[in-house]
């Protein structure tokens, strides 16, 4: 029944405007997700919460692991939360913000900064001691040598915001609840993969899915580019 | 419950059914005491209607509960499903905000009340939120509305909200939109007490009755299915005793389905016209 | 410009002291070289120096205060310094870009960059390579980058470990004169560690002999050299290193085949492969064989004399290859009227050969 | 009414139940996962498909786009053609693992090992050359020079592990399609937040939510110290 | 044991060719080494040769069969050589499993790797090393822990980078001599870069002169450096390298101010700073101040002799601090009756006076 519909000129506006949709948020979570989470990646990395005191100590491995365990947020409790505080008796009601793609953005913002975190924290605890070393002995600030690290750490960085957007555009689970999944509003190329599963149009789901990773990955292919261009001989 | 769960010897029988009637907690109340009886153990899959009827058609599923008339049809025509019966049914019930700017109260006529809310939806008053998703309750829905020569679209009217989520999170939307909708009453049950701003706003209009039908998995098509097992559930579903559960399970003092399997006029004008013969065939199957 | 004091230092390492109770004073615009065996603690004074590393205990001072490693903001007093690690590890950026780091963290406008850059680039002879990733450079010039980098912010203090264990010798030339030439010309304090003595003579105004994490004299090249103590002399060029299977006898005393045919005798119990060492000092020369109660005694051919104020060093080449050096006093060289070619006889006892 | 059954013993035995069931299908999905997933991500981050000529240079950097891009694969999708495979008319319809833990596992499986895969090869990426070089220099083989490589990456090999796992444990769009979200059989913490979501019992559902995390958290922070001790100095 | 031929090798990297026409033949048991100034190509080569990199063009024969650099598995003649890299990095365990690490791969059961371990860190001299974690060293620890790794394997091709560029005097002696006894013991042919010209005369039974890239010549130390080549001579020890102020006339000369009071005169015309270079041979000895077309003369004290069989140099301390040295024939070295001490005026021309 939808396949018929499949060649109608609305339903290719649709999956444009889903598809479209879906970058958005996505992309949009993510990026700001970075602009968070390559920092205090990159400040967890370094140690910069370990002093010489063992309670220093514990705290640092107590965020690094929080951090972790966040990697691992269940999407829906995530949009659960997220609808919480957007609902109109909620504390951020008067926002108005529920059932808008600022509302997804929020939710899959909450799940990309700690992927972000985590893989930015390892990557940056993988390069050597030395570079920021130098920096510093160069006569870089604590900030400019943060810098100059995360340039070595290119790739590691790249990949970050990789998995980051890999989660973030095949969410579901949050921006469902937050978004509301209504039609040309806040539909997403997740959204109408379920619902069409939901309908048993198995196929057009695939079809769906499909469209999405074809896109991941031309995205994916162009960052890749930039990543392995920036390795290491 | 555990014990009983854990020995799994027991021939396994797999339910497709609706996330509305799974949502309504009134399998975990009526299967158990099933299961006691037949020494068997319900496998309960809930999904989608048209999801449900695509795993029947596909063997994954013994037997299917599902409401949804043109699906239930064309499953039972492609000879995949067998003897399709009227189980149980409810109603659906038109919510909205208790302000009701479309003034819908205490009408008994869905269909006059759906047009209020699209004329006042033009001016602007009003907005409506469709659950969008061709599940049973958004096919009803899209009845009525084509009764009344309307295809509404989100992307044409504004006041149409067309949210492709489940029952629950349509009220959801529906209480922070302060729109109308329509929903099956057992989901206005469990999410009532959250949803500070609605009422019913209309109920008992004949056509707004929604009922569930049982289809069996055809055997022929798929013979490694517990089709003995599926015959006993139907059956325990449509006896005496299975319909005076189902009357029996309520959600804050009010019933949530209503028995309809020995029905059979109600079930013929609810659109099962073979009902007295389906029930005469399963009450000869042996248990 | 910068005066450093060292008072009571210590670093300790999981447990292991690595700079004992150090003390020292270094003058605004001296060059203060380490020297010391591997291991004494050198390159952990400089990152101490640099601020790298947090002393455990002790204190330093630039210009009479002290520095405080605590302290969130050390960059600052860090950009009055400038350092030249011993592992050279460039940034994977073009060679212009690693000497142009320290000008960009500190602001400068690119038209200053671009010509210091030149500038120092043509410093360390590495006019031309610009472009070219720092990764892929060869050792030296790496090492020549490092050197730039450290240079091109004109530091009052230079720190240097090792400045220039991968130069060949025409480039140690050059850098030698061009830290001479900045420690000359814009009073550069220079604390550097080396382990090339003909460095330590060429640079040093002051030379601190460092062992086994402690100062063990501070002096110039020639306090410290020309009469050297026991851990100076441990430190020196082992000359007379040979190495070979010894074969131990009942009266307590081996012998070791060095090769060539050559056996040596001395005065140890130890069978097995041994490496062996005779002190120069230790070795007497004499024209005719002679009979005496020395167990070695083997016929040489002087290739190599070496007069210095102090002593007389001589090579003398033995057998086929194996090269002896033998230190004199000025008269007995004088008395025997030792030149180059003449045929010698070297005497020594078992017990002067030493083993390693 | 849920929150009276919350201290009902079934109530309890059907949470530890739930909970079990959950790191047993994460646990043993990113397991597996981590097996393929760290020798394929090894290869690609070696550039072992990488030759001098233009051609397999694509080749390389195509596969590792499409690694990448399937660190993003939606799970509804894969538990869709997990279910497909599965399904009784399905190819592999026999082995009648539909509706089962290991249905669940597979799905999970399928989106473990493209995030071990594409984390492990950025971290091998990110070790220096000179240590393969130096390992077969020393005479290692091309599997030992490897292992030498993955030991000085484990860091980030197991921050590859640490976000696939976090990825599985919050996945519910496929194990609920692949796995049908069963009582007392498939049913995990998260497809559980959906059934009590949908229930309207948000603060159960939250309430799951912790427990879910706080699970997470000790299996990270056992991670997390594993991993830092690893850390260079 | 091996023999190595080197044919017509060619390498370029991006463009750039580092290596051209490199033609040579190593024999089974030689000690070959290769010296050249930063940027010749000598690490290239090693890493060729220990099939790290893989030659433009041209091959190498290992026992007269040619190396297929394409193959899958090089391993098994990998496991024949040993390399000692330039740049120290070992890996992230103990030292012990450090230098362990090629006996391992190897499959050695654990009985033979501890005591190999144990014999191969005593002739390093790091006995009581062996539980430290390896990237804590020092420089000169770590290179020995690097040479240790080559040699536990006892390889029949010892590949060496620099091995003592961070080595204290003593470990140097130690480490030459240890190496002398393996070639000589188990006829392990060593192919070895060094900067160290001691170094080569020691060790080498042949060295190539390696330059841009070309090999200049291939012969004894001797036959290479005592009468050395034009690219020879402008690889080894500058000295009389000065740096200063230039101030150009308009005769087209220069004076150079290379401190202590000292002025210079050029035979070129340039402004600003400038290092400058006076070849040993170019100055004249004299025992009076003479009168001549030469432009410069300063007067000094002899420091140091050193006689060869060649010729004669000289160290002449002029001003407070600046060594020059002298090279002169013995004839003359003898007529002049110099000695430590004598006072003695130098004399060269302003056109001997070269830029760098
Ligand atoms: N981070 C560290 N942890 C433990 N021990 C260390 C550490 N850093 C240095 N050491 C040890 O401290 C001692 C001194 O090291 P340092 O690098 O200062 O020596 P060095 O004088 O520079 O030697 P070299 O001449 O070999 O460069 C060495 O024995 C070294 O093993
Ligand atoms: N991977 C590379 N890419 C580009 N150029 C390179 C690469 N490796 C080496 N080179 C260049 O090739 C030349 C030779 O380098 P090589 O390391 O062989 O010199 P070397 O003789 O060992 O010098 P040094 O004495 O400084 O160690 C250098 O100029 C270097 O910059
Ligand atoms: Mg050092
Ligand atoms: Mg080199």
């Amino acid at each position: 029944m939808m396949c018929e519909k499949m060649f109608e000129n609305t339903f290719l506006e649709e999956i444009l405007n889903i598809t479209l949709l879906s970058l958005k948020v996505s992309g949009t979570a993510v990026l700001i997700g970075a602009i968070i989470g390559i920092p205090i990646g990159t400040a967890l990395g370094f140690g910069w919460f370990k002093g010489k005191m063992m309670l220093t100590r514990i705290i640092d491995l107590t965020l690094k692991s929080i951090v972790n365990t966040f990697m691992g947020l269940p999407p829906v409790v995530v949009g659960l939360v997220v609808y919480l505080l957007l609902t109109t008796s909620g504390p951020l009601g008067p926002l108005g913000l529920l059932y808008t793609p600022t509302a997804m953005i929020i939710t899959q913002l909450i799940m990309a900064v700690p992927i972000v975190t985590g893989v930015t924290m390892s990557a940056i605890g993988s390069v050597e001691k030395t570079v920021r070393e130098r920096a510093l002995s160069l006569g870089a600030t604590d900030r400019q040598a943060a810098w100059t690290v995360l340039r070595e750490a290119r790739t590691g960085i790249l990949t970050a915001v990789i998995v980051a957007f890999g989660a973030a555009i095949s969410e579901v689970g949050g921006i469902m609840i937050a978004g509301g999944n209504i039609r040309w509003v806040t539909r997403t190329l997740t959204t109408a993969i379920v619902v069409e599963t939901n309908l048993g149009n198995f196929d057009l789901a695939i079809t769906l899915g499909i469209i999405l990773l074809s896109i991941a990955f031309i995205i994916n292919l162009a960052l890749t580019i930039i990543q392995f261009r920036g390795q290491k001989r | 419950a555990y014990e009983h769960y854990l020995s799994s010897q027991k021939p396994i029988i797999v339910l497709a059914t609706t996330t509305s009637v799974y949502d309504s907690g009134m399998l975990d109340y009526l299967i158990p005491k099933f299961e006691n009886k037949h020494h068997a153990e319900v496998h309960v899959i809930s999904v989608g209607t048209g999801q449900a009827i695509e795993i029947g058609r596909r063997g994954d599923a013994d037997i299917v509960l599902v409401h949804s008339k043109n699906l239930e049809l064309s499953f039972v025509n492609s000879t995949y499903g067998i003897h399709r019966i009227g189980v149980f049914y409810n109603d659906f019930i038109i919510v909205g905000p208790a302000s009701d700017p479309a003034g819908i109260k205490n009408l008994t006529n869905s269909t006059e009340a759906f047009r209020r809310i699209c004329e006042r939806g033009f001016r602007g008053d009003a907005t409506f939120v469709s659950r969008a998703d061709k599940s049973g309750t958004n096919m009803f829905e899209l009845k009525i509305w084509s009764m009344l020569g309307i295809t509404p679209s989100n992307k044409t009217y504004a006041w149409y909200i067309e949210a492709g989520t489940g029952m629950g999170s349509v009220l959801r939307i529906s209480n922070e939109k302060g729109s109308y909708t329509l929903t099956d009453r057992s989901t206005w049950l469990s999410f009532k007490r959250q949803l500070k701003d609605m009422d019913i706003l209309v109920q008992d209009d004949k056509i707004l009755t929604n009922p569930y039908a049982i289809i069996l998995v055809n055997p022929e098509k798929y013979p490694n299915r517990n089709y003995k097992g599926a015959l006993a559930l139907a059956k325990f579903m449509i006896s005496n005793e299975g319909q005076e559960l189902i009357a029996n399970y309520k959600k804050n003092g009010e019933m949530l389905f209503k028995p309809l399997a020995r029905k059979i006029e109600l079930a013929r004008e609810l659109g099962f016209p073979d009902q007295s013969n389906e029930l005469a065939w399963y009450d000869k199957q042996k248990p | 410009m910068l005066t450093i004091e060292v008072q009571k230092l210590s670093k300790t390492y999981s447990g292991r002291q690595v700079l004992k109770d150090i003390d020292f004073k270094v003058q605004s615009g001296e060059v203060f070289v380490l020297v010391g065996p591997n291991g004494a603690g050198k390159t952990t004074l400089l990152r101490i120096l640099d601020l790298l590393e947090e002393p455990t205990e002790g204190r330093i001072l630039f210009n009479e205060t002290p520095v405080d490693y605590s302290a969130k903001d050390k960059v600052a007093l860090r950009r009055r310094i400038g350092m030249l690690f011993q592992q050279t590890k460039l940034f994977d950026m073009s060679v212009s870009d690693n000497i142009a780091y320290g000008l960009k963290v500190r602001g400068e406008d690119k038209v200053t960059i671009e010509g210091k850059v030149r500038e120092t680039l043509k410093l360390v002879q590495l006019q031309g390579y610009e472009r070219k990733n720092a990764l892929t450079l060869s050792g030296g010039e790496a090492q020549r980058v490092s050197l730039a980098q450290a240079l091109v912010t004109e530091p009052e203090l230079l720190l240097l470990d090792e400045p220039t264990a991968n130069l060949d010798p025409r480039n140690i030339s050059i850098i030698e004169e061009v830290l001479t030439n900045i420690n000359r010309e814009k009073r550069t304090t220079i604390i550097m560690a080396t382990h090339n003595m003909f460095q330590a003579e060429n640079l040093a105004h002051r030379v601190a002999m460092i062992n086994n994490g402690k100062i063990e004299g501070v002096g110039t090249f020639q306090e410290i050299f020309g009469r050297p103590s026991e851990p100076v002399k441990n430190f020196v060029k082992f000359e007379n290193v040979f190495s070979g299977l010894s074969t131990a006898f009942t009266e307590g005393t081996s012998i070791i085949d060095i090769g060539d045919r050559l056996k040596i005798e001395a005065a140890f119990k130890k069978s097995g492969y041994v490496m062996i060492h005779i002190p120069p000092e230790d070795i007497i020369l004499s024209s005719q064989p002679i009979v005496s109660s020395a167990r070695n005694m083997f016929e040489g051919r002087i290739t190599q004399i070496l007069e210095t104020e102090s002593a007389v060093k001589l090579k003398v080449k033995v057998g086929e290859s194996k090269n002896f050096t033998v230190q004199v006093t000025k008269k007995s060289f004088k008395d025997l009227q030792l030149s180059i070619g003449t045929r010698i006889f070297l005497v020594f006892k078992a017990s002067s050969v030493q083993i390693i």
